[in-house]
């Protein structure tokens, strides 16, 4: 096996030195009721060339553009990655290091995650962010714990607009810990009814998501005021970070603690992971943040260095009181984040923002003046929610042309049966969404 | 062999990316507009996130010059005990950058993506062959993830047994996201000594055992590279009085196709695909850690899970109303899925048992080339790894920590140190089944190197490293003064 | 700024392949056999050749450790003369490594080709509309290749006029291929001075240019980085004489779309695209040289030329009877070609003269702030590049190879030394388009610095390079006692 | 533009600096009537995305496996390429880099390359092997130019069966020299006729390519006795670098120089090119050689290193008298070959090509059982001659089956009409082969 280095010679000569006569008999110490009595049942290896077959036939089944022409978003997102951005991340000093617990030996790692942190940071509207999460959905239950730790009150408000599964993720963490979820309803506009909250007290926190599942615009400004007049922290929230590229940041319209995905960022859809979660907060939150953080400080020379700190808040150090279970995060996406904004700078990132939202409001311009209902107005970035007739069987129909036009809601929002949400970016072409309007009313 | 790996040479200063960039560059090509623009409400809009601006070649001498400044597998050998740095075949990238599975929408309609759901179900019956175990859900995004469903799991299975307990066994020799995943679930960590010989006595299990307690969390092999001689007996113990036993495996590399984790009593445990099945670390994650149960847990497993329908096609199902839920947005990390995978289909079952062999080969013969000279904690056949100390080099005060920034100097990563918590000083090393003879011979020259300098020259390791980028850093005022953003 | 770029890191040795590799290991996928095996002859067969046995993590560490010794553009700044060291994009490698592209056969038949054929034509194409040349040949390997399929062009050109001459008229600034080139074809070069102002004067090409003289091979914009004013003149004188003018245009990147190579004279001249076109240089190659020349020079174009049909397609033709015949196996350097192309097609009009505009912009610029401190050749305005010298550093015996091995320890590559020869200590700088104005600044910052140092302590420029894996390398006798392998 | 760094504020500084009022200005120099006078007429710039969008459009106009079955050899062979390879020679120092001129920091190229040059040697059978040449042809064509400066004579010999093309590239170098090429004739075996040489003497060199053309193997040995027994030069070539993996290497059977196509050597096909031309000899000729060589030696501490040398013999010295106008080579396909080389070591080398032979000598039975005619009987490596009965159009019901069943070899040999060159490599599977059979049957 090539990746063995050992020859026979090797491993004779090693076993001397142990001083024993076989490999099986380095195992001898184990009880032989804890020994596996049979052959593992695996396929036969595979050479590496047999392996490159099998995978380019197993993905072969997959949908993907440009064969397909896929209009789903709803928490992961098709966006163009540089050239550069694939090939920088790849670099084995990066790839095949671990968390840098030895700064010395990692000050790759360590500035490009303070980079990431920073930048992050400036997104967010935050003051610091942490060096990763697994995904939103964790960064939002953890942002959900923070609070509850931070207030010592255990119920919280969530919008019904934060990404279901973010919910239900949220829920996982915090039912076994007893930690109640009130759910904000949604109006006819698909934002948040936020005067649900009118009068209630005991909230640890208030989240919100914007843009919302629906694609909405939220009132975030609006949303921290009241969630702060009933003493909550104000939690914001996203799963299109593009989005920031033209919205103000939830951290000047009044969060305290932001979370958000940042897959779009550069980082491959894969099926749905690894993502990026972000989560940042206002300063007097620091020392309550779960998870690693990188710091600025210098060598013994005076040389400016980087450093995994405030560990006292991690597992490793405080063990049942830290701040969260999290060790391995997701440091390599926070790396392609990183070279990803650093690639697009502010007027590049704006303007693909500014792309992104000017196609879908091409499509959905589209399909209004073909008598499509939407049911809701408000304004949104690059989703949006179309019905499509009862009985017509578009979507069905779509799919055979190899178009798959959005994601139906009615399994989330039972309400919103025939109806889709529909996502479009910068790789989404007019010649795609006009092939979609055709077909759609064919 | 008499010349130290490390070396100086010429590296590059870099300066910090808003340092570096000026208004009016771009290193992203942006697509032209094919659409009127439609500009959105004033109200709503800022002038964009304030990042700098480069161009592409500065971004790309940015990061190729950062990365030289670190240390990774591929430059060298990476001891860090309990981590499993083991090589990451280049072909797993190439399997992992196949556009069919990286650039796939997690939400396609089954029929569009049964590629991705064939992988997924056939690694979840791998996993469970490699570990004796029943059932397995890869959701969980890392080990710490993987611990937090088993003890989800632990709680909703006595939960549905009308049974709320509030405390939970862990050895003292646990990793730190043991207690911290338990507490998750609003367990109590009750602490238990390793015996003399380093492992659990079945006695001073007994001892705190009770109806209160949900279970055990222990790690087998255990954190200081020694099995669980008593597993066996430990989880009748458990068992009997109701609870469960869960078993972190992030250490499953010195024992695939050897140790049967179903067979011994344990009822749930998570593996680190990032570490024994070869996935790349990436600076610190992405990871993924699939959480494994026998049959009676296998209900409570996270949702969405794969079933195959009798057409002989894969969906996702959400039908499992016991289930704790779910732990991640989506399905879990699939790109390391991907690796792990890849690399279970190149190993084989031979491969891979013989990968858990040659691994506790290495690190027997580690242990036995340094013992004379580092002083070694448990004297005993070791699995995948040692645990050594700086007890030998108190008398010159040498600690831990020197030794560890001085292999820096020698072209060596550090072992993982002052971890377990159990061995004062404790230095853990790892060589994995990927280091030949000749590094783990190099490896012991330089270690004999050090102690020797510790103990005729120790100021050398006192400023030590002075090959790396910078020297050793000031941590303390780091923390005092946080500066987290520039 | 104040701080230099270069600073010294950890680097790992390593040893030679031979020295590192043991019997029994191997780092390659062997395929299982699906067939009878059928051994041949043991007349006819060895044991192989002695390579040595290597694992893949072997493998993969050897190379990653060897790349750190070295420094690329991707690295930092290599002002390297005369070679045009900018950078390369990424997003040509994706192109080149396209499967239909990098897996494809030279002699599929011309149906199942038409994608490269397409390219090669558009480049072709391309190439004739940057130049102002009416025909291409993409055939030459490298821009020697390209400047022997020149000369032997010409030579073809006059051989079919009956005319056979013995002489070619080559400046002293000529690149080395030059003379050697014209060699190959039987030439015997006639060195001509340039004048005080670096410079081809008509009144010396008109004294020696004669009817057994086959013309004259000139550089333009030439290797003091000048423009030949007098081209046009020589260009008459030549013609007049019967003879054709050879354009060496491996400086091209000064003129895109702003020189007309065709409306000067120019019959025949060859390209860079591994220098002008961006196409990585490989550690010393691939390259590509493709050969442009006018209407009357086409019919002798290497051969197979690419033909499109009426039908609209593409295909090969070997249908040229004058053709100077063949000049590598098949096609040329396809791959490099796809990295031109791409380039070509990124750039468009205004990028290639942009690029153009910026390379001199940046040339001028360092010739301006360089000046005062060193010693240039040719104080006029530039192109490219602007030639110094080692002349102000005499007074404390410091050469030019002093500076050049100092700056390394700054973070630069070296400019281009010793050449041109008509400048006696010559450094040749060409910073390219590719360099920021910091970027230029901070080399500015450390050619001052270096000078100070040869003033005030020319034994730190002797000494040096201090960071870099070895220092001074005994070149004497690398060449007195050869050791060419191990 | 993202490749230019410069902005407006930075072009104005610059101008200033170096007292020009604009960009254009710095062309005033230039003589009005040099001055390109119409804008270039090149294709609008794209996009990133439009570019790979076009380049993935004109590829799939091309004709590869697994879409197709390519049973193409001639001097271009499909062989598999470890992920290993392909990532190992990206890394952008080694990419990015030139011709290591200053040794000191180019030590990675040169280990590397040095490294290549030893492989090569023990592959060859030789005591020095270059740097690197442009391709196989090439390095022929300067093989034959060393003999005729070595030995002053201006007559070589060259059999028939080196390939067709690489003759006609020799053709090109040496005629214009005026330096004449003998042809050496064919057997009926598909052999040279080396008899043809008897007594012929003033003959520079003779040369011999094996397997040669027709994928038969020559008795190199033979061949050389009789070279060297009129006096002059034995040289031997290869264009399948793979069949020396079991072969007896040239060196060893007395060739004085020899040359060498390495693509089969980890190097993509890429429509031809680049590839590696090898080019060796017994260490008389060293200093005769033509182009790069890299060597061992020691820094000023004593530390072991390397650098060019020998460059008397180059053109940037020697001019018109070097031994051969090429500067750059193709270095990064050695570095390609070395990396390749190196992970195969001797075995897992001779196992592979063993391979290749078995795969071919398994087909070239399946065609002699269906009584196809195989005009000729010697030994071969992984290429042999089939000739496809008249008339019946098997090559173009191949094609259209999406299998490309060899070369024909009628516009190179007009006396083997009907006949084609048939290519097996490790990546050829038995189901290939059977297929082509059954479809060439059909
Ligand atoms: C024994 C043990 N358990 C659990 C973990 C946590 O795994 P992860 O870092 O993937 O969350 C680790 C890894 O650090 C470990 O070594
Ligand atoms: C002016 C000039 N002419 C010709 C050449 C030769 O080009 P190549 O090295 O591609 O053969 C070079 C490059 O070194 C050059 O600078």
């Amino acid at each position: 096996m090539r990746y063995f280095p050992h020859t026979k010679e090797d491993i004779q000569q090693m076993l001397e030195v142990i001083g024993a006569d076989s490999l099986e008999s380095l195992f001898s110490c184990i009880p032989e009721e804890c020994l596996m009595n049979h052959e593992m049942n695996l396929p036969f290896a595979m050479s590496e060339w047999e392996l490159n077959h099998h995978m380019d036939d197993l993905s072969a089944g997959m949908a993907v553009s440009p064969g397909y022409r896929i209009f789903i978003g709803a928490g992961r997102y098709d966006h163009y990655i540089p050239a550069t951005v694939s090939s920088l991340k790849m670099r084995s000093e990066f790839l095949t290091a671990y968390t840098p617990y030895q700064p010395e030996i990692s000050q790759g790692t360590l500035q490009a995650i303070y980079e990431y942190q920073s930048l992050a940071a400036r997104l967010m509207g935050v003051d610091v962010v942490t060096a990763s999460h697994y995904d939103g959905a964790t960064a939002f239950a953890e942002a959900l714990l923070m609070a509850v730790r931070k207030t010592g009150l255990r119920r919280v408000a969530v919008s019904r607009l934060v990404h279901p599964l973010y919910r239900r993720v949220a829920r996982t963490y915090l039912e076994p810990a007893g930690i109640e979820i009130k759910e904000l309803p949604m109006l006819e506009s698909g934002l948040t009814d936020i005067s649900a909250m009118d009068g209630s007290k005991d909230f640890a926190a208030v989240a919100i998501q914007s843009p919302n599942f629906l694609g909405c615009i939220e009132d975030l400004k609006k949303a921290g005021e009241k969630t702060h007049e009933i003493g909550a922290l104000f939690i914001a929230g996203f799963t299109e970070a593009i989005a920031y590229g033209v919205l103000k940041n939830p951290g000047s319209l009044g969060a305290d603690i932001v979370f958000g995905e940042g897959q779009s960022l550069g980082i491959p859809m894969a099926f749905g992971g690894p993502g990026l979660g972000m989560l940042g907060a206002t300063s007097e939150h620091t020392r309550n943040l779960p998870g690693r953080l990188i710091g600025k400080t210098m060598d013994i020379d005076g040389r400016p260095g980087f450093v995994l700190t405030l560990a006292t808040r991690e597992q490793h150090i405080r063990r049942e009181k830290a701040t969260s279970n999290i060790c391995t995060n997701n440091s390599h996406c926070a790396l392609t984040a990183a070279i990803y904004m650093a690639s697009l700078g502010r007027s590049g990132f704006r303007e693909l923002a500014s792309l992104n939202h000017d196609k879908a409001a091409y499509l959905r311009k589209q399909f209004a003046s073909h008598g499509f209902r939407l049911p809701f107005d408000s304004l949104f970035f690059n989703e949006f929610v179309v019905e499509f007739p009862e009985g017509e069987a578009i979507y069905e129909r779509l799919l055979d042309k190899k178009i798959v036009p959005g994601l139906s809601l009615f399994s989330y929002y039972p309400e919103l049966s025939n109806c889709y949400l529909i996502c479009v970016t910068e790789t989404t072409s007019k010649d795609d969404m006009d092939m979609l309007i055709r077909e759609a009313i064919s | 062999m008499n010349e130290s790996l490390g070396a100086s040479g010429l590296i590059l200063n870099e300066k910090l990316l808003w340092e570096k960039g000026k208004k009016g560059r771009c290193g992203f090509s942006i697509p032209k507009s094919d659409v009127p623009s439609s500009p959105l409400h004033p109200d709503l809009t800022g002038d964009g996130p304030d990042f700098p601006e480069l161009s592409e070649v500065d971004v790309v001498r940015h990061y190729t010059r950062l990365s030289t400044w670190n240390f990774g597998v591929d430059t060298g050998m990476y001891p860090l005990g309990s981590c499993t740095m083991k090589y990451s075949p280049k072909t797993n990238e190439r399997q992992a950058g196949i556009p069919g599975f990286s650039s796939s929408h997690p939400l396609l309609p089954a029929a569009l993506c049964q590629g991705a759901l064939r992988l997924m179900a056939e690694l979840e019956i791998f996993l469970a062959e490699i570990t004796g175990m029943d059932a397995v859900s890869l959701q969980p995004g890392a080990g710490a993830h993987g611990e937090l469903a088993g003890i989800l799991i632990v709680h909703a299975f006595l939960k549905q047994r009308g049974l709320s307990r509030s405390r939970i066994i862990i050895p003292d020799t646990a990793h730190g996201t043991n207690p911290a995943s338990a507490a998750l679930c609003g367990y109590k960590p009750v602490s238990v000594k390793s015996n003399p010989e380093g492992i659990l006595a079945p006695e001073d299990i007994a001892a705190v055992m009770d109806e209160d307690t949900a279970g055990i969390m222990l790690t087998n092999p255990n954190t200081i590279g020694l099995f669980e001689d008593n597993i066996a007996e430990i989880a009748e113990i458990v068992h009997a009085k109701g609870g469960l036993v869960y078993a972190d495996g992030a250490n499953m590399n010195a024992v695939m196709g050897i140790v049967d984790m179903g067979r011994i009593g344990v009822d749930v445990l998570h593996l680190n695909l990032h570490k024994t099945f070869s996935s790349p670390h990436g600076g610190g994650g992405p990871g993924s850690g699939p959480v494994c149960v026998k049959k009676h847990l296998e209900p409570f497993l996270p949702i969405p899970r794969i079933i195959l329908k009798d057409d002989g096609k894969f969906e996702f199902s959400e039908d499992f109303p016991d289930s704790v839920g779910k732990l991640l947005t989506f399905h879990g990390h699939f790109g390391v899925m991907v690796r792990a995978y890849s690399y279970i289909l190149s190993m084989g079952a031979d491969g891979l048992k013989t990968a858990s062999r040659l691994a506790v080969l290495n690190a027997n013969y580690l242990k036995e080339r340094l013992k004379d000279t580092f002083h070694l904690a448990y004297d005993r056949p070791c699995m995948h790894e040692s645990v050594f100390s700086d007890r030998n080099q108190q008398a010159t005060k040498i600690s831990t920590l020197d030794i560890a920034k001085r292999l820096m100097d020698y072209g060596y990563h550090p072992p993982t140190i002052y971890f377990p918590l159990v061995v004062p000083g404790a230095l853990m090393i790892e060589p994995t089944e990927t280091e030949s003879k000749e590094d783990l011979d190099q490896f012991v020259y330089a270690m004999k190197q050090i102690a020797e300098e510790a103990a005729k020259t120790p100021g050398v390791l006192k400023e030590a490293p002075v090959r790396c980028k910078v020297r050793r850093l000031d941590e303390a005022t780091a923390a005092r003064k946080p500066c987290l953003t520039g």
